[in-house]
């Protein structure tokens, strides 16, 4: 009945219904040339979401080639739900951060609180237990009440889904400047461990293997969230909007202790979590990464509403969901694991050898399409870079020391700005305890969470000052790299790796793709010299509201290595007539 | 004087964890005939003698603050009540 | 000694609770799931904090009806020591082992920091390691902890001696006459917001919390010599 | 099929921090008239055949897990609804 409603093949192409998806009319025909046919609805929904900039990262590919991603001590780099690195022992630090802006600019609390749910799930599929969270925070300047209203419920969404998970939120930053007004920025990272033969991927290996779902049932919230992520927000955007995602933070709890026991279990072959584009992504993504394809029946996807198309449920992003690749025969056990915790483990489908992604739904095939051609095959643009004109502006400019009369003054005025001034009101809203392994808490240069059983201890930071960035995204991105590295060291740390998440404006604006450019550049350069490879990361372009983009903002979350718990150092005076020294210039 | 009840509820199509988890444990509690809960909102305003345009203004407030129309509905009633 | 660490789904101090017990106090611990229906092997019961059944509806109204509730009923009734912490406390206020309720905080936020308690009542099974009076140092983490009761229930609170926490010098969640922990009339259930399992090693800031736990033992100890 | 609402409210001598809150928000965008405003929570639950004792089954439900007593008063409606 529904599916009658859908725009046929032949209305798809001649009235370019593709085009409000967000497909361009050389893609378009791209994809007929991949399927030597036309695509039908449902086929188009999955090429939309999974050619998008947030799934594809067509537009920065050739931006995220320049980072340096390996090292001795790195064991998963990017590509995975989140990247590995060893800290000895056996055991290795898993972390990520992620951006949800968008959503977080709609519905602030459910937009921030999804975000964090998103980042966990990408720690807890790689078979890590997540021990840390951290944010990393924009907003115009606190002089209305929208402005006020978003950081408030943006603050509160992240404490209300971390405190509930039980995973302390340790720490982060938060910037005030009128270039976000309209566009905050709501990145989140998460840290896990796990020793290393817990590591899991999310590969769809073993034909005939069976295909399950685990997690809350799925609804019609957020379809074509992905594609939303990757558009301009507009007065239009209210409209366009997809239904907000709700987060479950109890659910997702469940799922984490579940999940961490079902991958001790030799059953398990692959896990993914459903994240932006849901079933499409974790399903076209496991398969291509495994070379292999995957059939799924969507008759048996649990379902929240009725009468929902393959469209629909292939676009969902319903959260607290997960994709799991389980050995054929052992289905048994995996459902066992997880009825114990309430939920419940169904099959959907199975691993296949023609790397096609074929969906079945009423006993029909309703789409089918190569698994490579939605992921790794995804189109690659070499967008346009040009030195914008405020550059060379203020390249020509002398170099401004600003002059102090009154010191005392000047000091006080800096310290009332909310970009400087103590974030206590913020993080004491967090459960940065939760745990017990906090042992430095907010509120010194970096956050130190301790590994229970040994001496170890892992310092994380987040930092970007996106003002440098705009004025030499070069050196810029270079500063954001080093403060993080100076975090870490004056923590007691060795840094070891970073994620980044590159907040800039559109990419088809040629100044705004040379600020991304030149920032990664400086970012490359600086963890090289550090020796702090780029592990994971995330993209989050256009960001721009009527045509202005926020400031360049490439957040840079660092971890580092504190080889005893006696090194620990933090930022605070310990007592009297204590010598005070300046290091560096 | 009016007493204005407010009813804010979930839209249809988003998820209601609270709801999910009282079915849940009603049913964990036998209560098996229990399809459905979804949980909202019920506030009371007492409101002065703003008797013009009162619509309106009830309406401003559920839409800008008590209620948050991506994701919820609201509905209204409202009462004259004689103070004693 | 033996300690039962109760496990609701959705429960997250557990982790806390076990180690405090392991680690710190040097006794035996064991994570009970919440179905679990014989605690008979446990000498004392600790209700972890958390956001048991996510906490949706109210605090703890839901966890209330886990099978392992009326096993824990039956402890209290025996005498053993049972202590909520947090959400614990919440639980135990909703399964009426204590009085009273929780509202949210007045500040209507979450809040997580260290805040100063005094002992109100240093001659209990759970307190008697602390000086009368004793000022301790001890983390909050919570957003409903504003306890408030009516006023015969307070009347007979006080009389009773159950009030066996306060905050000190300031009130963080608004609950009524400073109260941060109180316990039944027989005296082995208490229930209390701050979270002593978070304070038991200089490492985490504070380990004022670790006498908590000492007492219990210390009591246990005791009324076992005299058995023996 | 019944569909049952039940609205939970804090007792009138409970201090109710959430209505306060909105009431001084609305106070501060302007909406001088608004002299109280209490918040609690609107919950609908959809029923099945029980058609005897229903309502003794919902007083139960109610007094046991929808409201604390402690602090909150409910009452609700039942309407039979007709299965479209
Ligand atoms: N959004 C946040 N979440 C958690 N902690 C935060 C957040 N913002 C700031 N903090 C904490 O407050 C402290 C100071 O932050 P900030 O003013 O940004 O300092 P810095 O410039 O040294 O990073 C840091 O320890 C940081 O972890």
């Amino acid at each position: 009945m529904q599916l009658k409603l859908e725009p046929s093949p032949e209305q798809i192409k001649a009235e370019k219904v593709y085009s409000q998806m967000g497909l361009t009319d050389e893609e378009f025909s791209r994809i007929e040339k991949i399927l030597g046919r036309l695509p039908n609805y449902t086929e188009v929904g999955l090429f939309s979401v999974m050619w998008s900039e947030h799934c594809s990262y067509k537009n920065s590919k050739p931006i995220l080639k320049k980072f340096p991603v390996t090292g001795p001590h790195v064991l998963q780099g990017p590509g995975e739900g989140a990247g590995v690195v060893d800290i000895g022992d056996n055991q290795a630090v898993v972390f990520k951060i992620e951006s949800h802006n968008h959503p977080s600019a709609i519905e602030p609390y459910q937009g921030a609180a999804t975000g964090v749910g998103g980042i966990i799930r990408d720690v807890f599929s790689m078979g890590a237990r997540p021990i840390a969270i951290l944010n990393s925070l924009r907003f115009g300047e606190l002089k209305n009440a929208r402005g006020k209203y978003l950081f408030e419920e943006v603050v509160a969404g992240i404490a209300g889904y971390g405190n509930c998970i039980g995973i302390p939120t340790v720490g982060g930053e938060i910037q005030f400047d009128a270039c976000y007004e309209g566009n905050p920025l709501v990145n989140a990272m998460c840290v896990g461990i796990l020793n290393h033969e817990d590591i899991k991927k999310g590969q769809a290996h073993g034909v005939g293997n069976t295909v399950m779902y685990v997690g809350a049932k799925t609804g019609r919230d957020g379809i074509h969230g992905a594609t939303f992520a990757s558009e301009e927000l507009t007065e239009a955007s209210e409209e366009k909007r997809p239904a907000v995602q709700v987060g479950d933070p109890f659910m997702e709890k469940l799922l984490l202790e579940a999940c961490l026991e079902v991958i001790k279990s030799d059953a398990l072959v692959g896990i993914q979590d459903m994240g932006a584009a849901g079933l499409t992504s974790s399903s076209a993504e496991m398969a291509s990464k495994a070379g292999s394809g995957i059939e799924m029946n969507l008759d048996l996807v649990p379902q929240r509403e009725t009468g929902m198309t393959p469209y629909e449920m292939m676009l969902s992003e319903s959260q607290e969901r997960m994709l799991l690749v389980v050995k054929n025969g052992r289905e048994q056990e995996i459902i066992d694991i997880f009825k114990r915790y309430g939920l419940e483990a169904v099959a959907i489908g199975r691993v296949t050898d023609d790397k096609m992604l074929r969906l079945l739904h009423h006993g029909e095939v309703v789409a089918e399409v190569p698994a490579d051609a939605l992921s790794e095959d995804a189109p690659v643009y070499y967008k346009p870079s040009i030195e914008p004109a405020y550059y060379r502006t203020f390249q020509k400019m002398e170099n401004r020391i600003p002059k102090v009369e009154n010191i005392e003054e000047t000091l006080l005025q800096l310290l009332q700005q909310p970009t400087i001034a103590s974030k206590e009101w913020v993080y004491n809203q967090y459960d940065y305890m939760v745990r017990t392994n906090t042992v430095v808490a907010p509120g010194s240069d970096a956050a130190v969470v301790r590994i229970r059983g040994t001496r170890k201890a892992l310092a994380m930071t987040t930092d970007c000052n996106s003002r440098y960035i705009y004025l030499d995204p070069e050196t810029g991105g270079k500063i954001a790299v080093s403060e993080a590295a100076r975090n870490i060291v004056c923590s007691g740390g060795e840094p070891l790796a970073i994620t980044d998440c590159l907040n800039f404006g559109s990419p088809e604006n040629p100044e705004i793709f040379w600020q991304l450019e030149k920032a990664a550049d400086g970012i490359s350069e600086a963890c090289r010299v550090l020796k702090t490879p780029v592990i994971s990361g995330n993209v989050s372009l256009y960001n721009e509201t009527n045509d202005t983009a926020i400031y360049p903002t490439p957040v840079i979350g660092m971890v580092g290595l504190i080889q005893d718990l006696d090194h620990i150092t933090t930022q605070q005076f310990k007592q009297p007539g204590d010598l005070i020294y300046l290091l560096g210039e | 004087m009016y007493k204005v009840k407010v009813y804010v509820t979930l839209k249809e199509s988003v998820l209601d964890p609270q709801g999910t988890a009282v079915k849940k444990s009603l049913r964990m509690m036998g209560y098996d005939d229990v399809n459905d809960v979804r949980i909202g909102k019920y506030m009371e305003l007492t409101i002065g003698e703003t008797a013009d345009q009162l619509d309106a203004m009830i309406e401003e407030i559920c839409s800008k603050l008590l209620a948050n129309p991506v994701i919820e509905d609201y509905r209204y009633e409202i009462e004259e009540c004689v103070p004693q | 000694m033996k300690f039962a660490v109760i496990v609701f789904p959705g429960s997250n101090c557990d982790v806390d609770m076990y180690h405090a017990v392991i680690d710190e106090l040097g006794e035996e611990a064991e994570y009970v799931w919440h179905d679990e229906t014989n605690l008979d092997r446990f000498d004392a019961i600790l209700l972890p904090g958390g956001f048991s059944f996510g906490d949706y509806l109210r605090t703890g109204a839901i966890a209330r009806f886990s099978p392992v509730m009326n096993e824990v009923v039956k402890a209290a009734e025996l005498g053993k020591p049972v202590l909520g912490v947090c959400n614990g406390f919440q639980i135990l206020l909703e399964a009426g082992l204590l009085p009273g309720a929780m509202r949210r905080n007045d500040s209507l936020k979450f809040i997580c920091r260290p805040v100063l308690l005094e002992v109100k009542n240093s001659n209990t099974m759970f307190t008697n390691q602390y000086a009368p009076g004793e000022i301790i140092e001890i983390p909050i983490a919570h957003g409903e902890g504003n306890y408030y009761c009516d006023e015969t229930t307070l009347a007979k609170l006080k009389a009773n001696n159950q009030i066996v926490f306060t905050y000190h010098n300031e009130n963080p969640n608004g609950s009524i006459e400073n109260i941060a922990g109180i316990m039944n009339k027989q005296g082995n259930v208490l229930g209390m917001m701050p979270h002593p399992e978070r304070a038991v090693a200089n490492l985490l800031g504070s380990h004022d919390g670790l006498k908590l736990f000492q007492s219990i033992v210390n009591q246990w100890r005791e009324s076992h010599a005299i058995k023996a």
